[in-house]
């Protein structure tokens, strides 16, 4: 082999191919960082602003200092959106085993399976806009599936989404549809990296059933397990459309979570209160802070144990 | 495996675990088994009260018929395409150099980008409202298809680049390196060695992206007004409206908007699902 | 013909339900044909959805025109100076003459911001025939309503069909009662935030209220339904009436419903020492202060409000409702005559434009949802009224 | 009594058969070796005494139970995993105990084992650790341990180290020698390494597509063995195989210059051609002559190994113990130790004695 | 000129120096081979070579160019990974040519070097197939090809073959050597196989902890070891290390039953500690006697190795040839060739020569 292909070197070169690999990962960065920065990351510090202001969203801004703040403390409707979020966080939950009960029902080889599979994830591929208005008539009260189906085993009806006890459970049973199908997938998808091998020691070592659950299968389904309680947490804290759709909010007020409330009262019909609105996503996202502050240290530990 | 393969007990459990199945997924998308039963029934149905029964008569292409021709059903449908196509295609493109500089060069700030990027994504949006309302308004962009897509492309970026930098973290460093020994120049190891590897990544991050655009829901309430933008989660609100209590042509409406990503669904299913558990986030 | 007119004219319009709809557009048709150099472009928003778009239009890509409400519910973008002040038309004498009558309804500040195209009358719609068959006749006063809706009830029905999933509907059952309980003048005062809501005068009216909840004159479930949705109990024969805007009467037709089915009557006194007034929303044009066209946006407005585009677009076969020009005819319709009777001659105590125009958008928003709460639980009297009354201390500055 | 009987053991994957019949007889304290290359069936075999798979037909027994449709957990055996298989969340303490655990023994008499099976591994220190905080050899220490503390009556090792380095597979491989030595039960053992297979067996199976090809101690199969396969199979670098012609109750080997090489008695008829199976160490090279090419020579120090090219293209492996430099590439003559050689038949390849 | 020197080249990862000061000197078409324990370094050595890692301080000289400071790219070397590094979406062909392209080459230039490429490694048959379908050998032949192509001055090679199996490796190995001899450039390879290092190099050097301990060709760090490390890192199995005493110029062996060794020149004061290395091959077993305790006989056909354990815990590994059945736990008396032996400061670990 004679030539040799190398570039020579000996001349001076150019400080951009000196520096080119430290120049180059922010040229790539540049685009998608920018559009960052100006589309949510700077409306994050925005909104902070905006919760000290009065604001109707057409005129002058007013400053106003913690009032709209103060204001929230008093304001039963916001007690109840608190309240109704931290029922929507919980049962939520829920989404976690029922996900891990249908995927280990799901969980075999037969024919067909494969199919099966992918129609039990249908709801989560629909539009939340869509299940809701399939729940609204599933809970309608005069011809609604639940009610005839109650009233063929003699009970009576009820309206789930009128009671102001019942609504939001009746909202959130809609939502945990799609929910449970999203954990649903992920177990799955987590089950089939279970390492044989582990099943077998433990069957050999005499564990069967729920203990096989308990002690083996589930300590490896963890990471499925963190992923999925992430998007659940996220999903309950972000529920806006099922809400809208279902209720709007009613009866009375009684189904507002934050995120819906801070829209009512920021851009709905009767809502000229930008500042207000706020202050409600600033509190909001205090609480999701919480949620992405634990998902970023368990991302840095991941990371640092690389 | 985990549980027991079912193929190893017996005949009898096989056989009620084949016939439970059916059951359990038909109690399962019930409510939506409903709604397609009620596209396709006439209306003399709902007003005699069968709304349970068998349809009286197929209704079918009525209702469908009435949806295309007789609504604004088509043009929210053109918008939803016209919003969630370009989203995928700015998403995906500005993510795959995000993904790549994250995931392939080493320098300081590169953790903390990156950590913002995914603290992003998972900020309640409701925090944005207000002032992207604003900032839409200011630059004009207000009631426009490219307000959204400019949005939710910025929006997506978050997501879309935890996705490819962890997907490009899992390639061999090694062929980064072969090229760069070679004498390869960055953008070039980026577009002749990164991006046709990127492939299954790009695959499932645009179908998972498309149907998280085609059904937002808030965000074109938000941005847009009006059928000549609206997308089709929206129109499907405004189609109710416009038919309320017709029950056939809600469901068929629904059916509709319902359709493009349960399409997508089926044909990229393998993708989706690798979307999902990869990035595993919404 | 004033042929001067030249460029576009851009119309939001959030006339979208079919009736009205068909309207708008033969109007902006009409317009267009009369001035051959001036385009007109008409958009249609979804009448629900325009209430909260509207703010996003005003100041982003504001319409030469655009369709909105009277009263309290321009304030707003009268404050935000979104919406033009167009008193010199008002100074017309053609408007001011054949207008005067809504004159106040359009008037913030001493300025008048918009003109109104439409006015409907608010009443009791009911059965006739479900009154014939239990031999019963249009009540005028409180106890003969009662009596009415007892009979009613004993058949198995409901006396009244209602959808509050929307709130303003019970709105509509509140201005009632609270104007035939304590009159025009002291509605407005509470409209106004000159009255606590704790007031014992406020809570008669709700007691008044109760009796027909502790009846069950109301469909059950109502906080579910729209004002659409509730619509079909009429038809069926469930529910005996209902207590709604004169717009009601075209779906109710479009139904089903014949001429000898369907009547009108208007609410009955309660308190016989006050006088009657009445609900009587008026639907307004403006031009928003953005506007590109702002001449032949006036030359729209006058064309509007002209007697004979009023007498057209108000008819029975159109939107069905009032015209707002003294000089146009009624069309000849039995809601309509009655309607038009009651208003002119029947309401001296005044006419309101209803509830969520009469008080500031937030208020509203919290009281009617007061009023649904109520009508479902009426036991959270006192809480809900606290709850107005808090909220009247924040908002009335 | 618990040695391992397997009596016409069948296993079918539905239609495709992977198992052919085995019989087999390991007696209670026999460290039994499978051998065989990768897709025999090794694996298969073990994993169907150990339960994890139905045995299709046939009869499996342990001591004198018949265990061929017995649960598992219920064979009283214990496996030791390639992977290791530890459960990854439960320290090595737990991860030892946990099948005494299951089965429900008290506390104290968990620890008590667990103690014990730590001490005879060495993994005292070792015991409040994660697996992930452990090295190959130690997870594969604790792996043992998790099988010894249950006390089974038939230990099952598949492949167990070869995961780990060559050095530590070299400890780890006496280890074992030193463990069965101290705990006496049976062993059954499945390795694709030679020389885990010479050093640890008492008794080598080797399998060929489901078949046992033959069975016996190391040093049979290596001195004795039955066909060509087991001949080139153990011993490394493996037998080298020449073609002969024999001529009058000997064999011409023309890779060797034509030498003549006495053969066994059942040789065929003149004429026909035979295998001759020659050990590299068998083998001698000298500078010179026309017999072969010189292709590498490998010095490792103490031992050389010299690849040939025979003029037909057959390889050769030579062992050298000596220093003399042949250059590399240069022609070499090529001798042997006759009496060392094995003959097989062409076709069947059957040894002929 | 196209050699590679470093001039006390030193690396560290943040205060952790990996690399202390590396003197090296490697001759153009050199074969230079670094072993050592896992962790010494030599990838990281190797990195700083190609231009992938920073070197800290220091210089490194590829022919006479200071290259220190110059990109990967720019450095006219090649590199082959362990784990290939192929682009698996191109075909064999675009693999080869990707280099050349990228930088410019027109393309019957590119379809030349890579025929030739192909030629030199057989590789034509499967010019036009993705890396997916190739074996293990292929790819690495591939992933030679593309560093060939290019014509580099220096060849990098980041242990090539530990993703075979012990088969391949042999030949791969045996196509290595061959390559080198056929295009003649400068090769460095980092490899942790004795055997490969042992038959590969021209020169080896042996690193420990960022450090060479010493460099030379294979035989003379077999024969002529610097230290105790270097003795005991090149053979296999290693070789033993006794305790001795030195004694009126020789050294006394405990282990050995006292028997006393000519020692070298260089010996301390009577009485003070030695070590003395004696390789497997050199050491000898014999029934009877109380020098140690033959714990395992491991039989591997053609030899055997004796693990000894005396009575002082020491472990000694002794190659038997011959076939005497001395029973495992049996008493036995070691013998050695004195003349073999090698010996070390037992604190420097220094050779005494
Ligand atoms: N679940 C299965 N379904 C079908 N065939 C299988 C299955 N498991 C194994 N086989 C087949 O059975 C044969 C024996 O496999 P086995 O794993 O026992 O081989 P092995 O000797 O252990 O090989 P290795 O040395 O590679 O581990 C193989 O041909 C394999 O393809
Ligand atoms: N990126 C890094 N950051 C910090 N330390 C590192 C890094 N890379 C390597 N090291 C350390 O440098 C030392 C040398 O590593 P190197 O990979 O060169 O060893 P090696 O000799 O190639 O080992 P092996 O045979 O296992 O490949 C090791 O102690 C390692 O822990
Ligand atoms: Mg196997
Ligand atoms: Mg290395």
């Amino acid at each position: 082999m004679a030539t040799a292909t190398h570039p020579d070197t000996s001349q001076p070169t150019g400080f951009i191919r000196r520096n080119r690999q430290k120049l180059a990962p922010w040229l790539f960065l540049a685009p998608g960082l920018l559009f960052f920065l100006f589309y949510v990351i700077a409306p994050i510090f925005q909104s902070f602003q905006i919760s000290f202001y009065q604001w109707d969203g057409l005129g002058a801004k007013e400053w106003v200092g913690m009032q709209n703040y103060q204001e929230l403390v008093t304001d039963r409707a916001f007690e109840v959106s608190l309240w109704n979020n931290l029922k929507w966080l919980l049962m939520y939950l829920l989404a976690i085993p029922a996900g891990l009960g249908i995927a280990l029902f799901l969980n075999q080889t037969v024919t067909g399976i494969r199919l099966y599979k992918s129609l039990f994830f249908f709801p989560f591929v629909i539009s939340q806009v869509v299940v809701g208005l399939v729940f609204t008539w599933f809970y309608d009260p005069t011809f609604g599936l639940l009610n005839t189906i109650l009233e063929s085993v003699g009970l009576s009806p009820i309206n789930v989404l009128g009671d102001p006890k019942l609504a939001t459970y009746g909202i959130i049973a809609a939502g945990l549809w799609p929910q449970i199908a999203y954990c649903m997938i992920l177990y799955l998808t987590g089950l089939n990296a279970v390492d044989p091998e582990q099943i077998e020691a433990a069957r050999l070592d005499g564990a069967k059933g729920l203990r096989m659950l308990w002690h083996v299968v589930l300590p490896q389904l963890a990471p499925a397990t963190f992923i999925a309680f992430v998007v659940t947490i996220i999903g309950a804290l972000r529920s806006f459309d099922l809400i809208s759709i279902m209720t709007n909010g009613g009866p009375f007020g009684s189904t507002r979570v934050l995120s819906f409330y801070m829209f009512e009262k920021a851009l709905s019909e009767y809502g000229f209160r930008m500042g207000y609105g706020a202050a409600i996503s600033v509190v909001l996202f205090l609480i999701m802070l919480f949620f992405i502050a634990y998902f970023l240290w368990s991302m840095w530990r991941q990371e640092k144990g690389r | 495996m985990f549980p027991k393969p079912i193929e190893k007990s017996s005949r009898a459990a096989q056989l009620s675990y084949q016939g439970l199945l059916p059951i359990a997924l038909l109690m399962w998308l019930a409510p939506l088994i409903a709604v397609a039963l009620f596209s396709i029934k006439p209306d003399t149905d709902f007003t005699t009260g069968n709304y349970w029964g068998l349809p009286s008569a197929f209704g079918g292409f009525e209702n469908y018929g009435k949806v295309f021709f007789q609504s604004d059903m088509p043009r929210y449908l053109m918008n939803s395409f016209l919003i969630t196509v370009p989203t995928v295609i700015g998403a995906v493109a500005l993510s795959c150099m995000t993904g790549f500089a994250l995931g392939i060069y080493k320098f300081k700030s590169n953790l903390w980008i990156f950590f913002m990027f995914v603290a992003g994504n998972f900020v309640p949006f409701q925090i944005l409202m207000v002032p992207v309302r604003d900032l839409t308004l200011d630059m004009g962009l207000y009631n426009t298809k490219t307000g959204l897509v400019l949005f939710h492309i910025a929006f997506q970026t978050g997501f879309c680049t935890l996705f490819m930098r962890n997907f490009i973290r899992a390639l061999p460093y090694e062929l980064i390196e072969a090229a760069r020994v070679e004498g390869v120049a960055e953008w070039r190891i980026f577009w002749f060695v990164v991006l046709p590897l990127m492939k299954p990544a790009i695959a499932a991050l645009s179908v998972l992206i498309f149907t998280f655009i085609w059904n937002d829901y808030f965000w074109a309430v938000v941005l847009t007004q009006g059928a000549e933008s609206q997308p089709v989660t929206a129109g499907i609100t405004s189609f109710n409206a416009q038919y309320r209590a017709a029950y056939h042509l809600m469901s068929a409406g629904s059916i509709v908007a319902a359709l493009p990503p349960v399409a997508m669904f089926f044909l990229m299913q393998r993708h989706f699902i690798a979307g999902l558990t990869l990035g595993a986030v919404k | 013909q004033d042929s001067n007119l030249t460029g576009t004219l851009k119309i939001f319009s959030d006339m979208s339900n079919p009736a009205p709809r068909a309207v708008m557009e033969d109007m902006a048709a009409r317009f267009d044909a009369m001035h051959p150099n001036l385009t007109v472009e008409l958009t249609v928003i979804d009448r629900e959805a325009y209430k909260t778009q509207i703010r996003n239009f005003l100041s982003a890509n504001p319409p030469d025109v655009a369709n909105w409400y009277a009263a309290n519910r321009m304030r707003p973008y009268i404050s935000a100076n979104l919406f033009e002040d167009i008193s010199d038309l008002w100074a017309e004498p053609e408007i001011a003459e054949n207008l005067a009558s809504t004159k106040g309804a359009m008037t913030i500040d001493g300025k008048q911001w918009g003109v109104p195209y439409t006015y409907y009358q608010w009443g009791v719609y009911y059965r006739e025939d479900i009154y014939k068959e239990l031999g019963l006749s249009e009540p005028t006063n409180w106890d003969e309503f009662k009596a009415n809706c007892q009979a009613i009830l004993d058949s198995g029905k409901k006396c009244f069909t209602i959808g509050t999933k929307f709130l303003w509907t019970a709105g509509g059952w509140f201005d009632y009662l609270n104007m035939r309980t304590n009159g025009y003048d002291f509605h407005m005062a509470l409209t106004n935030g000159e009255v606590a809501w704790t007031d014992d005068r406020v809570r008669q009216t709700f007691a008044n209220w109760r009796e027909l909840i502790d009846m069950g004159a109301f469909i059950d479930n109502h906080q579910s339904y729209s004002w659409q949705e509730a619509l079909p109990f009429m038809v069926n024969g469930e529910a005996a009436a209902y207590l709604m805007g004169n717009f009601a009467v075209a779906p109710l037709r479009e139904a089903g419903l014949s001429t000898d089915q369907l009547d009108f009557y208007q609410f009955p006194a309660i308190n016989p020492d006050v006088a009657l007034a009445e609900d009587a929303p008026t639907d307004t044009f403006h031009i928003p202060a953005g506007a590109q066209n702002k001449e032949a946006a006036r030359e729209f407005l006058r064309f509007v409000v002209s007697a004979d585009n009023q007498t057209k677009i108000n008819a029975g076969d159109a939107l069905g409702q009032l015209p707002v020009n003294a000089q146009s005819s009624v069309d000849d319709d039995e809601m309509l005559n009655q309607g038009f009777a009651m208003l002119s001659s029947n309401s001296p105590g005044g006419i309101a434009q209803f509830f969520d125009r009469d008080a500031p958008a937030e208020m509203a928003s919290v009281a009617m949802e007061g009023f649904q709460e109520f009508m479902v639980f009426p036991d959270n009297l006192d809480d809900i009224l606290g709850r107005l009354e808090q909220a009247r201390g924040r908002i009335y500055k | 009594m618990s040695g391992v009987t397997l009596t016409q053991a069948i296993k079918k994957y539905g239609d495709v058969q992977v198992i052919h019949g085995v019989d087999l007889d390991i007696k209670d304290g026999e460290f039994c070796v499978f051998v065989g290359p990768s897709g025999c069936g090794k694996s298969t075999l073990l994993r169907m005494i150990a339960g994890l798979e139905e045995t299709t037909d046939g009869q499996i027994n342990i001591g004198d139970r018949d265990v061929t449709r017995v649960e598992a957990a219920d064979r009283g055996v214990a496996m030791v995993f390639q992977t290791y298989a530890l459960y990854p969340h439960m320290s090595v303490e737990q991860n030892m105990g946990f099948g005494l655990k299951m089965n429900g023994h008290p506390k104290d008499e968990i620890k008590a084992k667990v103690d014990e099976a730590a001490r005879i591994l060495k993994l005292e220190d070792y015991l409040k650790r994660k697996p992930k905080a452990l090295s190959g050899g130690q997870r594969q220490r604790v792996a043992i341990g998790r099988a010894i503390v249950r006390g089974p009556e038939v230990f099952l090792f598949d492949e167990p180290l070869s995961n780990l380095d060559a050095e530590l597979r070299v400890d780890m491989r006496v280890e074992i020698a030193r463990l069965h030595k101290e705990i006496g039960a049976t062993m059954i053992y499945v390795t694709h390494d030679q020389v885990e297979a010479m050093t640890l067996a008492d008794k080598i199976v080797v399998l060929r597509a489901g078949k046992i090809e033959q069975v016996g101690s190391p040093m049979d199969l290596y001195k004795d063995p039955d066909n060509k396969f087991v001949a080139g199979f153990i011993g490394s670098p493996s037998m080298n195989f020449l073609k002969g012609v024999v001529s009058g109750g000997q064999v011409q080997v023309p890779a060797l210059g034509g030498a003549s090489l006495a053969g066994p008695a059942s040789l065929p008829a003149d004429g026909s051609e035979v295998l001759v199976g020659l050990r590299p160490q068998h083998l001698f090279v000298q500078a010179g002559g026309d017999h072969a090419r010189l292709d590498i020579r490998e010095r490792l120090g103490g031992v050389a190994y010299d690849y040939l090219i025979t003029p037909d293209g057959e390889k050769l492996v030579v062992e050298t113990r000596g220093d003399e430099d042949i250059a590399e590439g240069s022609s070499v003559t090529i001798t042997c130790d006759g009496t060392q050689a094995m003959f097989f038949d062409a076709t069947t390849e059957a040894r002929l004695r």
